[in-house]
């Protein structure tokens, strides 16, 4: 999985590999993460989810193999 | 139809190339600068971080859209990722389309729609400090499957 | 300000450099284009003519007029005369401000207003013969005294 | 005074020396430019007048020494 911007700073890493249940949903996996990240966890309502780069709903279920990323709300363009 | 993410600094004369045509009557650009101040605050630098392969994907997304809506449009769009000095652009994009109407439209909803839903997230750094910014972009959630 | 009739080529990045500023956040240009067909009929060629010095004035009203409007924006308008080829750009118009929303809109207001109140003539050359165009426009005799 | 586009095309010269008489108003000079040139009388609504710089109703009388514009409505920009 990946981690972006102040996700990624909180980890001190852009990317991890994660054993998940099966039907693990992508939710499933922030509350993972963000167990370990506490600071993680207010944003949890926030957060964008996207499944081999396209945004998914946070109750989306996994599949064996995909990448999938956490992303704070975005803030390009100017 | 140009689109690409990338650290070396934009070059505005490059995307008008890319959408200029001879039956294309009118050619808008923005350019998103670096500004010294934000919030009451000196800003002193900025960054920008990317999810590259995404963010180019979601670029080319509201390209074919922008040539669905507004037919026989051309546009590109470039946006620069690391840091960036005061004064520099961190998104360019060009329209050109039949008339002029069509063109600021078209381009003003590249660049609205680009902040919500591309992949980039900005960090400005101020004489005491620096923080990631954050919008609250509902188009971004509502996008997902 | 930057405010020019002129005989040679325009250059977008002279109205671009003209309208660069720490403060501005966005920066919008606009540049019309001569274009290979009109109403369905080949254009071989343009040509504009200009009342030189009343054009300048009343583009130098509308950059106020902007500035008024649009507080802390900067604008460039040059527009060329003489003979134009097809792609070659008629008028070029930039324009910086704090926010994005107001570099559009001021953008667009200074086109509008240009081609309504800018005494300066267009004719085209196609293949059969030319013509001058006159469009009826309200705002410039509203503007009468 | 001064006739642009078209009307410098149909008059062949760009500016001309008149002697009107005193309260004459704009029109009343269009009107009489109008004689010489007869392609220019259909054009008597939609023609921009303008003294010294700024557009004037039909209806403005000219000062002595002032200068008068007729012109087409405009076309520029693109």
């Amino acid at each position: 999985m990946r981690l972006f911007a102040r996700y990624r700073e909180l980890a001190g890493t852009g990317s991890l590999e994660l054993d998940v249940p099966a039907k693990s949903t992508a939710l499933d996996v922030f509350d993972r993460v963000a167990e370990s990240y506490p600071d993680m966890r207010s944003m949890r309502q926030s957060t964008l989810m996207a499944i081999e780069s396209e945004f998914v709903k946070p109750q989306t279920e996994l599949t064996d193999g995909e990448e999938l990323a956490l992303m704070p709300p975005v803030s390009g363009g100017c | 139809m140009l689109i690409r993410v990338q650290e070396q600094p934009l070059d505005l004369a490059e995307a008008v190339r890319a959408v200029e045509h001879p039956s294309a009557g009118g050619l808008v650009t923005f350019s998103g600068v670096v500004r010294d101040h934000h919030d009451g605050k000196r800003v002193v630098a900025i960054g920008y971080e990317a999810y590259g392969t995404m963010a180019e994907a979601k670029m080319r997304q509201i390209a074919e859209d922008v040539i669905r809506r507004w037919p026989d449009s051309r546009i590109a769009i470039l946006h620069r990722t690391g840091k960036l000095e005061i004064g520099e652009a961190s998104v360019v994009i060009a329209v050109s389309a039949p008339h002029r109407a069509e063109a600021f439209d078209a381009c003003e909803y590249a660049i609205d729609t680009l902040k919500q839903i591309v992949p980039i997230w900005k960090k400005e750094a101020y004489e005491n400090g620096e923080v990631w910014l954050e919008y609250e972009h509902r188009l971004a959630q509502d996008s997902a499957r």
